[in-house]
C-alpha cells in the first residue's frame, strides 16, 4: 500500500497524466475516429525524442551543469554519413549503423575531452563541439538527401502488430537504460556522482571513467536516433536534428528527472515524449495559430512542472 | 612577496587578456578596424550582447539559469519596435509588465522550489508566442530616440565602447559595490546563512529576477536601435550567447560566483571571435565549425590563466 | 521543574514547554530552557538528542508547535528571526554558515541588516576588525579576503567573530553550536577565554560541545538533554566528566587512556609516501594518528594518498585504500539515498554479479552492518538524512570498513559527534587493526591522536616530526606542533 | 571595367539543401568570373546560426573588409536594415535577393512569393474544379517568406472559394518537421484533396499521409529532388499529377551578375523581379534528369541573362 502510495508520489506519473488528458482532448474532436492513427503517430514521433532523451537523462543525471547540447548536430552527422556510405544499398545496412554509432562514440569522446583537458563547462564545451559536427556534417555531402536502403526505409515507417517499429526499438532501448540504471554498478554510480562528485569520489567510484563513458553513452543513443531519423524521413536533412535540442532537454524535465542530478527515471521520458508530440497535434487540431500554439506550449510545460514539483532542483 | 591579487581581479584578468589578444589578431588581419568607425563597427552590435549577457549573470548570481533570454529579448524587442514607437505609453507600461513577469517568475521558482531550467524553458515558448502574435512578419520600426541613442558619435571613442563601459560601471555599482548585490550574490553563495540573518530570500531573488528583466529591456531596445526593426527571432541565440558571456568573462553556474565587468568583456570576446573568423576567410564549409574551435580556443586560454590563478593563490 | 516567574522576567530569553516534530521524530518534547544575563549555559546531549533544535527555536528560525518564548519578561507572539536579532540574539550555527563567494566584510553587511547605506564598506570592515582583534587577538585575517579562499579554521573564526560584532544592537546572547569542532587547542582556548570575557561583562552565551571539558570548564551551568528532554540541569561545578557522560545516558565505558603499546616494527610497510618534512609510513595494522594544529597540511596529505591509490577512470577490483570523510554533508553523503544504498556504494563489486547489484546480497550485509556498529534506525531503507548526524557517520565507518581495502583514511570522523557513539567507533576501529587493517588517522582532538600507535606532526604543510610508542602523549605533541621549522 | 572590384555574398543560413545549392552554384559561376578576370573576388560567408543580428554582424565585417559589393540573402527584411545602410553609407553597393531588404539603398531581386502561394490554388482549382478541403503547410514562424506565401494561398482560397483550408501546421521547411506535423494532425482531419506547401516539405507531408490509408491528395511539391522523384514513382505507378513549384537556387549568380553590372556603371533598376521556378506534369523528367540526387532543381544564370532581367525591367 505505501508503495503504491509511493509510485503516486513519483514525479513521473505526472507525465503521462498530461499525455494522457492531451490525447484526449485531440480525439475528442474527431469523436473517437482517428485515435489509432494519432496514437501510432505519437508513438512513433515519441520514439525518436525517447531515443534521445534517454542519452540526455543519463548526462543530466550526472549532476548540476552536465548537459550535451551537441545532440542534434550528432544526429545530423551520424544521420548524414551512414546514408552516404550506404547510398541505399540493402546490404550496407550494418555498416551503416555500425558507422553511426562509431560517429556518436567519436563525438562523445570529444566532448568529454573537452570537458575533462580543457576543463570547459559541459554546456559550452558541447555547444561549441556542435559547430564543429554540424560543419563537418555539411562538408561531407553539402546537405544533399540520399535515400535510405529500401529494407531501412520499409522497416522504420512500417508497424509490427500494430505497433510502429521504431517505438519497439525505442522500447528495447529504454528497457537497457531501466536496466542500467536501475540495477547495475553504473547507475548507482552516476546517481552517485549527480548528488556529489567529492563525495562520489572519495567512496572511491572511478568518477572520470563513469562520465566518460555517459557522455559516450548519449552520443551514441543521439547517432542512433539520427540514423534512424534520417531512415524514417527518407534521407538526411541538415537540419534535422534542430528540434531535438530543446526537446532532449524538455522531455528529460517534464518527464521527472530532476535537474539537480542523481535522480532520473525512465518511465517519465515516455511520457514527456508523448506528452510533447500530442500537445502540438492538439493545438493544430483546434486550428490555434502559432503565436496561440507557442504560448500554450509554454504554459503547459509550466504547469505541469508545477504540479509535479516542490522538488528540490538546483536552479 | 606581499603583493597579491584577489581572486576576483584575477578572475578578471582572464577575460581581458582574451579580449586584447583577439583584438590585435583582428587589427593585424585588418588594419581598417583600428580606427573610430572601425571600433563602431567591431563592437557595435555587442551593446544588446553586453546588457542581456548582464541581465544573464543576475540571474546566475541566485543559482539559476534562464533559457528564455533569448525569447524575451526577441518579444521586447518587437514591443519596442511597435508599441513603443507608436503608443509610447502603452509600450512602457507593457515592458514594465513584462520585467514584473520575470519578478514573478523569480517568485513562483522560489516558492515553489521549481528547477528555474525548467520553467524559464516554458517562459521562452511564452515570450516567443507573443512575439510572433506582435509581429508575425518582421517588420515595425525603431523609435527615433533609440535610433538616435544607438548611432549617436561621442567624441574620442565611439558609441559601442562607450556605452559598454556604461553598462560594465553600472552593473559593477548594482552587484559588487550595493548591498542589494550583496544580497543577490548571497542567495547565490549560501541560501541559508542569508535566510538565518533575516532576510526575504524570495524578495531577493524577485529582485534579481526584476533587474535581470531590466537589462534584458534594455537589450531589447538597444538591439532595435541598431537593426531599424524586429522580427519575433531576431535574438533567439542570445540564450546562449548570454550564458557563453558569463562563463567567458569569469562567472561560474552555481554559487554566486559572478563579474559585471567580466561579463560585458565575454561578450564583447564572442562578438568579436565572429569578426575575427570572417576576416580569416574560411571555407564556407568550415565557417560554422570555426565558431565552436574559437570558442573552445578562447575557454582553453582561460584554462591556461585559471592554472596560473592557482599558481598565485599557493604562492 | 521549579521555575519562579520571577526567573522568567530576568531572563534574556525564556522557552517553556517546547515542542517540536519532524514527521515522526519529535525533536523536542516539551523542553524549558532559559538564560540569565551574564551567564554561560552549557549544553550537552548525545547526537539528535535537539540541542540544534532549541538553538533553532531561540534564534527564532523555527516556530515550535507547542510553548512559548519570552524575552525580558515579555511573551513573544510573533517571534521570527528578525525579532530574535533585535533583542541582541546571535548564532554560531553547527555547520559553517557563510556565503563563500563573498568578502568576510561583505558577509559583515549580510549580518547586519541595519548597516546600509552610503560608506558601508568600510564601516563593516571595522566592526568584524575590531570583533576579530577582540576574539582572536593576532588573528592575521584581511577583512577584504573572500571567504572561500579561507581554511575552515579561519572561517569558523570569522564566524565567531561576527557572532560577537557589534553594529548598533549589541549582541546580549551568543549561540554557539560546537564553535570549536573545526579549531584547533589553542584557537579553541582563545574562543573560551573571550566567552569569560565577554560574561563577565554582563552578556550571555549558550554553549554547546560534544568536548566535556570545554563544556565543564566554562560554563556556568549545564543543561543535559536526552531524546528532546532536558534530563539534568545544575551548575556546572557539580558536574564532573564522568557524572556528565552518565547524565547523557552514553554507556560509560570508561576511557581506555591506557594505550596496549604495541609494538609494530616488525610489520611489513604497507604504504610510503614522499610528503614535504619527514617521509611518511605506514605498517599494517599500524594506527597512525596525524596531528598539529587545524589546516596545517593532514587533510592534504590524506587526499594526496587517496588520490594516488585510486583509479579515477577504471574502477578497481581491489582498492588499497577506502575514505572517511569528516565534512559529511560535502563529501560524505548521498542525500538522496536510503541509508542501505549509501553504505553499499563503495563496496557494490562484492555484492554483484557481472555488474549487475544483487539486492539480496547487499541487505544481508547492510543488516549485518548495521547490528555490528549499531545504527540507530528502524529501517535501512528510509533515506540517510533521517538520521542524526552521529548516526550518519557511523554509516561513513560501515561504508569504508565494509570494503576489502587495507588501509583506512580517516579525515577528522569524530567532528560533532558524541561521546558513547565514539567510544564505540575506537573499540571498532581496534579491533580492525588487530585484524590487520592500517588506520591513518586526523584528528583535531587530542584524546583521539593518543590512542593511535604512531603520530606525524604538521606544521605548515610538513611533517616535523613522528613520535612512536610511549612518546604519544598530550606533552609531546603540543610541543612538537609548535616548535617546528618556522 | 570591374576587374579590380571585391564581390561578397552574406549568406544567412546553410542548413538545408536548398541554400547548399545555392552556395554551390555561387561557388561555381563566381569562381569562373574571378578566373576569367571579370571580378577580383568573390567570397562567401554564412553565419553560424540563422540569426539577422549575425548577419548584420557579418554585413559590418565586410565593410571593414572594404568589399565593393555586397550581395545579400537576408534573415530578415527589415532587421538588417541598419547594417545595410551603414553599407550604403560607406559606398557599398548592396544586392539582396531571395530574402530581400526594405531599405531604399539596397537593390532587390524579388520573387512574388505571394503569387507563389496563390498559383497552388490556382491549379489546384483546375484540377479539382469542385474543390474541397486542403492543408496548408507552413515555413517558420515569425519569418517574412512564411507569411508572404501563406497569404498568398488565403488569398488564392478567397478566389476559388470551392476550396477550404482545413489544418494548418508549420512544417519549418524541413522533410522531418513537416512529416511530424502533419502526423499529428492528420487523425483528426476531414478529407483532404489538395496540400499546399511551401517548398521543402512536400516529401514529408506525402510520407506522412502514405503512413495512413488515406487517398494520396494532391500535394503541391518545391522542387526538391526526392520531391521530384517520389512523383516521377507516382506518376509511373497510377498516373499521379501535381506540380511543383519555387524560387532557384542559382538566383544568387543572378544577384552576382547584377551586382557586377551595377558595379560596371550600369544605370539598374531598384526593383527587379525574377520569376519563379515551376515543374509540370510535362516537364517534370527534363528537370528530374538536370537534378543533381538529394539536391534541388536549379538554374543558373550568365551575365547575358542578368543583362536581359536589367533591360526588361526599364
Ligand atoms: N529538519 C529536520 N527534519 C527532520 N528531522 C529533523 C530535522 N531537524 C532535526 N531533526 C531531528 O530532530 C532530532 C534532533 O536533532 P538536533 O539537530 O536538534 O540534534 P542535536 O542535539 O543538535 O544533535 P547533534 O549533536 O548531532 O548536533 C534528530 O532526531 C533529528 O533527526
Ligand atoms: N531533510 C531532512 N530530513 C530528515 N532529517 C533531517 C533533514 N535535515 C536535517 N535533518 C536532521 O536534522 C539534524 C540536524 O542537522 P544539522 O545539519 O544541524 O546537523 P548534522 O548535520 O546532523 O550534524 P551533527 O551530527 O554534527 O549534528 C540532523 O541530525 C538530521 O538528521
Ligand atoms: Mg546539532
Ligand atoms: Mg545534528
Amino acid at each position: 500500500m505505501n508503495a503504491l502510495i509511493r509510485q503516486f508520489g513519483k514525479p513521473w506519473v505526472w507525465s503521462w497524466l498530461a499525455a494522457f488528458i492531451v490525447w484526449f482532448l485531440t480525439i475528442m474532436v474527431t469523436g473517437g475516429a482517428g485515435t489509432l492513427g494519432l496514437s501510432q503517430a505519437a508513438l512513433t514521433f515519441a520514439a525518436f525524442s525517447v531515443i534521445v532523451g534517454i542519452g540526455q537523462m543519463f548526462v543530466i543525471t550526472l549532476g548540476p551543469g552536465n548537459i550535451d547540447l551537441s545532440v542534434p548536430a550528432t544526429m545530423t552527422l551520424a544521420g548524414t554519413v551512414a546514408l552516404k556510405l550506404m547510398n541505399v544499398e540493402n546490404g550496407m545496412v550494418l555498416p551503416g549503423f555500425l558507422l553511426a554509432v562509431f560517429i556518436g562514440l567519436g563525438v562523445g569522446l570529444c566532448n568529454y575531452t573537452l570537458i575533462k583537458a580543457l576543463r570547459i563547462p559541459p554546456i559550452i564545451a558541447t555547444l561549441s563541439m556542435s559547430f564543429v559536427v554540424q560543419s563537418g556534417a555539411i562538408w561531407t555531402n553539402r546537405g544533399l538527401r540520399i535515400k535510405p536502403p529500401s529494407v531501412l526505409a520499409e522497416f522504420t515507417t512500417t508497424n509490427t502488430l500494430g505497433v510502429p517499429n521504431v517505438a519497439i526499438v525505442a522500447v528495447l532501448i529504454s528497457i537497457l537504460a531501466w536496466i542500467l540504471l536501475e540495477k547495475t554498478i553504473y547507475g548507482r554510480w552516476i546517481s552517485a556522482i549527480g548528488q556529489s562528485m567529492p563525495a562520489a569520489r572519495m567512496a572511491g567510484i572511478p568518477v572520470d571513467g563513469t562520465r566518460f563513458v555517459t557522455y559516450l553513452f548519449c552520443a551514441m543513443l543521439a547517432s542512433i536516433s539520427g540514423y534512424l531519423l534520417a531512415c524514417f524521413s527518407g534521407g538526411a536533412a541538415l537540419n534535422m536534428g534542430a528540434e531535438y535540442l530543446l526537446m532532449s532537454i524538455a522531455v528529460v524535465v517534464i518527464g521527472g528527472t530532476a535537474v539537480a542530478g542523481g535522480d532520473s527515471n525512465v518511465p517519465g521520458i515516455w511520457g514527456a515524449s508523448l506528452f510533447m508530440f500530442l500537445v502540438v497535434s492538439m493545438l493544430n487540431t483546434y486550428g490555434l495559430g502559432a503565436g496561440i500554439r507557442l504560448i500554450m506550449t509554454g504554459l503547459i510545460i509550466i504547469s505541469v512542472i508545477m504540479l509535479a514539483g516542490g522538488r528540490r532542483g538546483m536552479r | 612577496m606581499t603583493f597579491r591579487l584577489s581572486s576576483d581581479a584575477i578572475r578578471l584578468v582572464i577575460p581581458a587578456l582574451s579580449l586584447s589578444l583577439l583584438l590585435a589578431a583582428v587589427f593585424w588581419l585588418q588594419p581598417r578596424a583600428m580606427s573610430y568607425i572601425g571600433l563602431n563597427l567591431l563592437f557595435n552590435l555587442a551593446v544588446p550582447i553586453a546588457l542581456a549577457t548582464v541581465a544573464q549573470m543576475l540571474v546566475m548570481a541566485v543559482n539559476d539559469l534562464d533559457l528564455s533570454m533569448g525569447a524575451f529579448v526577441s518579444f521586447v524587442a518587437c514591443v519596442t519596435a511597435t508599441f513603443l514607437r507608436d503608443a509610447p505609453a502603452i509600450g512602457i507600461l507593457i515592458l514594465a509588465g513584462a520585467v514584473a513577469a520575470y519578478a514573478a517568475i523569480g517568485v513562483v521558482i522560489h516558492l515553489r522550489n521549481l528547477p528555474s531550467i525548467v520553467v524559464t524553458l516554458g517562459m521562452s515558448f511564452v515570450w516567443g508566442g507573443l512575439a510572433v502574435l506582435l509581429l508575425p512578419a518582421p517588420g515595425g520600426q525603431a523609435p527615433d530616440w533609440v535610433r538616435w541613442l544607438m548611432t549617436v558619435k561621442p567624441p574620442l571613442a565611439p558609441m559601442a565602447i562607450v556605452a559598454s563601459i556604461i553598462i560594465a560601471v553600472i552593473a559593477h555599482f548594482i552587484v559588487k559595490r550595493s548591498s542589494l548585490g550583496v544580497l543577490i550574490r548571497g542567495v547565490g553563495g549560501n541560501q541559508r546563512s542569508v535566510e538565518r540573518a533575516g532576510w526575504s530570500i524570495v524578495a531577493a531573488r524577485a529582485t534579481a529576477y526584476a533587474l535581470a528583466g531590466l537589462f534584458a529591456v534594455l537589450a531589447g531596445i538597444a538591439l532595435v536601435g541598431l537593426t531599424t526593426s524586429a522580427d519575433a527571432n531576431i535574438a533567439l541565440r542570445y540564450t546562449l550567447l548570454s550564458i557563453a558571456g558569463v562563463i567567458l568573462g569569469g562567472g561560474e553556474f552555481t554559487g554566486g560566483r559572478v563579474s559585471p565587468i567580466g561579463a560585458v568583456i565575454g561578450a564583447l570576446t564572442l562578438t568579436l571571435a565572429g569578426s575575427f573568423l570572417s576576416f580569416l576567410r574560411i571555407s564556407p564549409d568550415w565557417q560554422i565549425g570555426a565558431q565552436g574551435a574559437i570558442l573552445i580556443i578562447v575557454l582553453a586560454l582561460r584554462l591556461m590563466l585559471n592554472r596560473l590563478e592557482r599558481r598565485e593563490k599557493r604562492r | 521543574m521549579a521555575s519562579s516567574m520571577d526567573d522568567v522576567a530576568k531572563a534574556i530569553i525564556a522557552v517553556d514547554g517546547a515542542k517540536v516534530s519532524f514527521g515522526a521524530v519529535k525533536a523536542l518534547d516539551g523542553v524549558t530552557l532559559r538564560v540569565m544575563p551574564g551567564e554561560c549555559v552549557g549544553l550537552v546531549g548525545h547526537n539528535g538528542a535537539g540541542k540544534s533544535t532549541i538553538v533553532s527555536v531561540i534564534n527564532g528560525g523555527l516556530t515550535p508547535h507547542h510553548g512559548i518564548v519570552t524575552s525580558d519578561g515579555e511573551r513573544q507572539e510573533r517571534y521570527g528571526i528578525n525579532a530574535a536579532r533585535d533583542r541582541g540574539v546571535r548564532c554560531v550555527f553547527q555547520e559553517l554558515s557563510l556565503c563563500p563567494n563573498l568578502s568576510i566584510v561583505e558577509n559583515t553587511r549580510l549580518v547586519h541588516r541595519t548597516l546600509g547605506g552610503f560608506g558601508w564598506r568600510l564601516r563593516a570592515a571595522k566592526i568584524i576588525e575590531k570583533s576579530l582583534d577582540a576574539v582572536f587577538p593576532g588573528h592575521g585575517i584581511d577583512s577584504g579576503r573572500t571567504v572561500g579562499d579561507l581554511s575552515i579554521a579561519e572561517r569558523q573564526m570569522v564566524e565567531i567573530a561576527l557572532a560577537f560584532s557589534d553594529a548598533g544592537t549589541p549582541a546580549r546572547l551568543v549561540i554557539l553550536d560546537e564553535p570549536t569542532s573545526s579549531l584547533d587547542a589553542s584557537l579553541a582556548r582563545q574562543m573560551l577565554d573571550h566567552v569569560r570575557r565577554f560574561i563577565a561583562a554582563g552578556g550571555s552565551v549558550i554553549f554547546i560541545s560534544h568536548i566535556l571539558h570545554e563544556i565543564l570548564e566554562t560554563a556556568d551551568r549545564i543543561v543535559v538533554m536526552k531524546d528532546g528532554r532536558v534530563v539534568a540541569e545544575r551548575p556546572a561545578r557539580r558536574f564532573d566528566h564522568h557524572g556528565l557522560v552518565e547524565a547523557m545516558g552514553s554507556v560509560a565505558k570508561a576511557e581506555t587512556r591506557q594505550r596496549p603499546v604495541r609494538d609494530q616494527s616488525a610489520t611489513p610497510v604497507i604504504l610510503s609516501h614522499q610528503a614535504a618534512g619527514i617521509p611518511f609510513t605506514a605498517r599494517t595494522g599500524e594506527i597512525i594518528g596525524l596531528a598539529g594544529l587545524a589546516g596545517h597540511g593532514q587533510t592534504e596529505l590524506l587526499l594526496a594518498l587517496h588520490a594516488a591509490r585510486s583509479g579515477n577512470w577504471l574502477p578497481q577490483g581491489n582498492p588499497l585504500v577506502t575514505f572517511v570523510a569528516g565534512d559529511r554533508r560535502l563529501n560524505g553523503v548521498f542525500e538522496l539515498w536510503s541509508i542501505l544504498r549509501n553504505f553499499s556504494i563503495a563496496s557494490l563489486g562484492d555484492m554483484s554479479r557481472r555488474g549487475l547489484v544483487l539486492e539480496a546480497g547487499e541487505k544481508t550485509r547492510g543488516t549485518a552492518w548495521k547490528e555490528r556498529i549499531e545504527i540507530r534506525t528502524p529501517d535501512l531503507n528510509n533515506r540517510i538524512l533521517s538520521l542524526s548526524g552521529g548516526n550518519q557517520q557511523k554509516v561513513l565507518f560501515a561504508r569504508a570498513l565494509a570494503t576489502r581495502a587495507p588501509i583506512v583514511l580517516m579525515d577528522d570522523p569524530m567532528r560533532g559527534v558524541d561521546v558513547g557513539t565514539k567510544q564505540e567507533v575506537y573499540a571498532i576501529i581496534r579491533e580492525e587493526a588487530a585484524a590487520g587493517r592500517t588506520f591513518i588517522w586526523y584528528s583535531t582532538e587530542m584524546d583521539e591522536v593518543c590512542l593511535c600507535d604512531r603520530v606525524y606532526v604538521f606544521r605548515e604543510g610538513r611533517i616535523t616530526a613522528e613520535l612512536g610508542g610511549d612518546a604519544v602523549d598530550e606533552a609531546n605533541i603540543i610541543s612538537a606542533s609548535f616548535e617546528g621549522t618556522a | 571595367d570591374t576587374s579590380a572590384k571585391k564581390i561578397a555574398l552574406s549568406n544567412n543560413y546553410a542548413g538545408n539543401s536548398w541554400r547548399q545549392a545555392m552556395l554551390t552554384s555561387w561557388e561555381k559561376v563566381t569562381g569562373e568570373a574571378v578566373k576569367a578576370g571579370i571580378v577580383a573576388s568573390a567570397d562567401a560567408f554564412t553565419t553560424a546560426e540563422n540569426q539577422a543580428t549575425e548577419q548584420a554582424a557579418q554585413i559590418q565585417n565586410m565593410i571593414l573588409q572594404g568589399y565593393d559589393a555586397i550581395v545579400l540573402n537576408a534573415a530578415s527584411p527589415t532587421a538588417l536594415n541598419g547594417a545595410v545602410k551603414e553599407a550604403c553609407d560607406a559606398g557599398i553597393t548592396v544586392v539582396s535577393f531571395d530574402g530581400i531588404v526594405t531599405e531604399p539603398c539596397a537593390w532587390r531581386i524579388a520573387v512574388d512569393f505571394k503569387e507563389m502561394g496563390r498559383s497552388q490554388v490556382e491549379y489546384l482549382s483546375n484540377k479539382l474544379p469542385d474543390g474541397g478541403n486542403l492543408l496548408e503547410i507552413r515555413g517558420l514562424a515569425g519569418v517574412f517568406v512564411d507569411d508572404e506565401i501563406s497569404a498568398g494561398i488565403h488569398e488564392g482560397v478567397k478566389q476559388f472559394p470551392q476550396f477550404k483550408i482545413a489544418g494548418s501546421v508549420h512544417g519549418d521547411w524541413a522533410q522531418d518537421v513537416a512529416q511530424k506535423a502533419v502526423a499529428g494532425i492528420l487523425p483528426s482531419l476531414p478529407d483532404i484533396v489538395g496540400v499546399v506547401t511551401q517548398g521543402g516539405d512536400g516529401y514529408g507531408a506525402a510520407q506522412a499521409i502514405a503512413a495512413t490509408d488515406r487517398k494520396m491528395p494532391i500535394i503541391v511539391m518545391g522542387n526538391r529532388e526526392d520531391e521530384l522523384k517520389w512523383w516521377k514513382e507516382q506518376k509511373d505507378a497510377n498516373g499521379y499529377e501535381t506540380m511543383s513549384v519555387s524560387i532557384a537556387p542559382g538566383v544568387s549568380t543572378l544577384a552576382f551578375w547584377v551586382a557586377q553590372q551595377i558595379l560596371d556603371g550600369k544605370e539598374v533598376k531598384k526593383d527587379l523581379v525574377v520569376p519563379f521556378l515551376r515543374i509540370d506534369q510535362d516537364n517534370l523528367e527534363a528537370n528530374l534528369a538536370n537534378t543533381q540526387a538529394g539536391g534541388v532543381a536549379n538554374v543558373e544564370y550568365t551575365q547575358e541573362d542578368a543583362i536581359k532581367v536589367i533591360e526588361s525591367a526599364k
